[in-house]
């Protein structure tokens, strides 16, 4: 369960990870696109920490909300709207809600691949965020369905994504800035993908 | 990393502040945003222009606000695409109440975040329409990618679809004149090595001694192959072959050349470059009408060329000879 | 060596011949000489202005072949003076019965050919005088050197003596106006690395990781020191500071700033010097009446800047900004 | 004794030790100018190795003058107008002389240097060629006035050029691109001392 004072940590903590990874990031954005993923993500998530302070008090999809609107307005590249419109529409999926259980993180994860595949046209198997989104929320849903805790759930989303990544290395890009590599882009891991996974890993630290 | 610069996380702002002490009877800047706008903006009863992406690529895309081309550019982290808040911004600077053109170049990140801004105009009730440049030949336009790049061949829109809206032709037509623009020009490029994007630190991708980039961007990204290092018209004639395999073009038929530098390229090499691709063109008796040797959309300090080749028209002829003053183009 | 060309050879003839395939609208080439020259020429009736040097410089000095600058130019091998024959088949080429005006940058070589050329042309009964160019303030202007240098500020002379010209004056007075930009024009370079002659296929100086180069020329050659590497702001207050010193400008009076890029430099660092530049002037509050950032003034592939401050009466400032149509200089 | 076609012979073989030396010139100018002394008078005396052959029987001074105005017309730098000049001088200096004796060659390495102090305005000292030519000159015409041989006569200029090189290490260049290094300079031989050595020692070779 994780409510509004909680939620603060979660993305803290997600910030932090992030941040600290930005050279792991970047470098896996140099071999198969232009090198700034890390640059990015991490300009990113240091507003949105910084945003974060004022937030105390504020509800969960105000809180997301701002998280979006900062990461549109200050991340840019691909991953910007992409990770804005998912945490927007996680906002819209919370709405209402005093905290998020983790049946509102599973309308939380399918929120987010809607937002993105809106934006991004991208299915699974394009070398993509998707890659480790889709199939950590397919193990969230199934763990949940096999009644299992929202944290056990959440372990089980991120093995998926960390496979997600695996595979990621072993796939073609066909969206994206790596694209254009062709088979060159195989034998390295999405950067986007790989963020995704640092996301998850961040949440179920703090839970 | 050997720069001439400050800290890397303010090159931008500096540079735009740079730009605005070196322009200011061209253009000012927003407050408070990386945009760069006719010093006269909006101008009223005129279809506005804007266009951007990261930054790294300069003159584009500041250096071309002016008379006869864009009224807005949007300035990206480096090689970053701007955010959709900064376009916003720009298009509600500049537009004169017919509206505003988008001109994008066709990367994921430039088109989604030009496309949400475009979304937030209209939601302001801006009339915008937007045109997608993808020239590059060096990337196969199939589902197998994100489709082709938008590369040097952008300048082309610029000045022509520039040229459209200061005649006073609606937004429709801008943009239909844009769009035969992007049909009709295809570029290709070629890097001899990488460059450093200020925040990273260090290269994009290393290239051996003898080793060249083929098919590259202009986000020091890698490009579709290496190669060993050949002459300089062998080069030329490669990017020729692969550029009039992609682009109709008859005996007789009239075209506009743009041999690119990427930044670090003298121009003395550039012109030997120009000197082969008049030999290919003469013998293949399509006819030249303008040539523009320079830099017009680099990155960063790469040492490499692009060369783009636009198929004209009598309307294209026209408009790309009518006058424009901006600071990286000028034109009597 | 990794570079875009055919023969080492043959680079200054295969460049000529792709500027002239790229801008046949503003010149020609003299069969069988590295000469440029106006379309146009000879011009009756007025001043003709021939300027060159060692080729490597690009745009420099064709590029501002065209109204209101140069009337020819002169391309020796690269960074090598041209010969006395090739100066003056220019001058004959360009001398419309008014005389012709040499403007040389001082370097031991140029006064040389130059001087060569104008006793050969005095002998062909052709009026001819000699501005020399000595800008550069890095080098010592005593007994103990061959003077100081001629660099990117030999642009300004280019501009607002061939606008005296294109008014129509006589020589002694265009000459006279060329002697007074001389006389206020000041720069100073720096650069991170070295460029390679094609010929020579190797570096001019070696520079560590942190190391740079101060002071230096525009042939490739070392500078007065190296130094270790700063900001781009403490650089340019550095050679700002040795520009101040050495010309006295008081509050209020007017300049022009170049600041200018040796061939490998982004723009977006030139424009990050100029912010300082500007910041530095306000400072003293003396005004900036023109800026000009970019290529002007190269060594290939150097990767540096010089920063040239010109002092302007009213007389300069009209003719600096009369217009100009060139390949690479254009001013409405 | 020289005549008409014992110098083209001579002219041919300065040619070749210039060419042969052009890398070794031109690392002397890289060190203190811009590194194109050996690609400039190798660059001349290919051409003047060219025009040789169109002058068998022609006079001395015919000969000397075209190899004058072949290198002024295609060395360039500095080195091409002195160079040239001295040939031009040179050649005036020998007019109406079937061959060039002893006597002859004093006056040619005379009108030399006044040919290029004329253009370079340069005096011993400064680093120049003129630090090579001087001293040979002075050796040469103390040679002759000890009524040593005139072969001997050269074997002490070529000496005496060699020490004038060695001289040039020790010096500041106070002439020429070179000047601008001020003490840098310093520990460098000049590379247009050099050649005049090289040109001396190539016309002992031949004699
Ligand atoms: N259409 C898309 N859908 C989903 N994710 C995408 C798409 N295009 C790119 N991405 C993700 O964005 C990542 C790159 O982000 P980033 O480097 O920040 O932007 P850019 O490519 O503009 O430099 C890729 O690794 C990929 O995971
Ligand atoms: N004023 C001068 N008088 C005599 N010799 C000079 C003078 N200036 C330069 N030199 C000679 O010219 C040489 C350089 O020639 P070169 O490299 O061919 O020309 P540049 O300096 O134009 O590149 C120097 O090493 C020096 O010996
Ligand atoms: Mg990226
Ligand atoms: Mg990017
Ligand atoms: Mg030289
Ligand atoms: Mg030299």
């Amino acid at each position: 369960m994780i409510d509004n004072k909680k939620l603060l940590d979660v993305l803290n903590n997600i910030g932090d990870r992030i941040i600290e990874n930005k050279m792991v990031l970047n470098d896996l954005d140099t071999a198969i696109g232009d090198g700034d993923h890390g640059i990015n993500m991490s300009r990113g998530f240091t507003n949105v920490k910084d945003k974060l302070k004022d937030l105390e008090g504020k509800d969960c999809t105000t809180i997301l909300n701002t998280v979006a609107m900062t990461l549109i307005s200050t991340v840019g590249g691909a991953s910007g709207p992409l990770y804005g419109t998912a945490f927007m529409k996680s906002a819209a999926a919370v709405k209402g809600m005093e905290s998020i259980d983790s049946k509102a993180f599973l309308s939380i994860l399918k929120a987010s691949i809607d937002g993105i595949q809106m934006r991004g046209k991208a299915v699974k198997g394009e070398k993509t965020i998707l890659d480790s989104l889709i199939p950590a929320y397919e193990a969230y849903e199934k763990s949940l369905s096999d009644e299992e805790s929202g944290t056990k759930a959440l372990e089980q989303a991120v093995i998926a994504a960390r496979d997600g990544v695996e595979y990621t290395k072993t796939i073609k890009a066909t969206k994206g800035r790596a694209s254009y590599l062709g088979d060159r882009s195989i034998g390295h891991a999405d950067p986007g993908a790989t963020s995704t996974k640092l996301i998850l890993e961040a949440i179920l630290e703090v839970l | 990393m050997k720069k001439i610069i400050n800290n890397p996380e303010n090159v931008v702002t500096e540079m735009l502040e740079g730009v605005v002490e070196a322009h200011p009877e061209y253009l000012k800047k927003l407050d408070g945003f990386h945009v760069l706008v006719r010093k006269d903006s909006p101008i009223k009863g005129k279809v506005a222009l804007v266009s951007g992406g990261g930054s790294g690529h300069e003159p584009s895309h500041g250096g071309y606000v002016g008379t006869g081309m864009l009224n807005g550019a949007v300035a990206g982290e480096v090689f970053t695409s701007p955010t959709p808040d900064q376009v916003l911004e720009a298009i509600k600077a500049v537009d004169g109440g017919k509206g505003v053109l988008l001109v994008i170049k066709n990367y994921t990140g430039d088109v989604m975040n030009f496309e949400m801004a475009a979304e937030m105009a209209a939601m302001d009730n801006i009339k915008v329409e937007k045109v997608v440049v993808n020239d590059d030949v060096a990337v196969e336009n199939s589902t197998y990618t994100a489709g082709r790049r938008g590369v040097a061949g952008t300048v082309f829109i610029h000045k022509i679809a520039g040229a459209a809206a200061e005649e006073g032709r609606d937004l429709s037509e801008v943009k239909k004149v844009a769009e035969k623009v992007i049909e009709n020009v295809r570029s290709m490029g070629m890097s001899l090595d990488a460059c450093i994007v200020p925040a990273a630190g260090k290269k994009g991708f290393i290239l051996e001694a003898d080793e060249v980039e083929i098919g590259l961007g202009i986000h020091g990204e890698p490009g579709v192959s290496k190669e060993k290092i050949k002459t300089a018209d062998e080069h030329t004639e490669e990017l020729m072959n692969k550029i009039l395999e992609d682009i109709q073009i008859e005996k007789g038929e009239e075209v506009a050349v743009m041999v690119n530098g990427l930044g670090a390229t003298p121009l003395m090499e550039l012109y030997i470059v120009n000197r082969k691709v008049a030999e290919i063109m003469k013998a293949k008796e399509i006819k030249i009408a303008n040539t523009f040797v320079g830099n017009f959309m680099t990155s960063l300090e790469m040492p490499g060329f692009s060369i783009s080749i636009l198929k004209l028209d009598d309307e294209l002829k026209k408009l790309l000879n009518a006058k424009a003053d901006t600071p990286a183009f000028k034109q009597f």
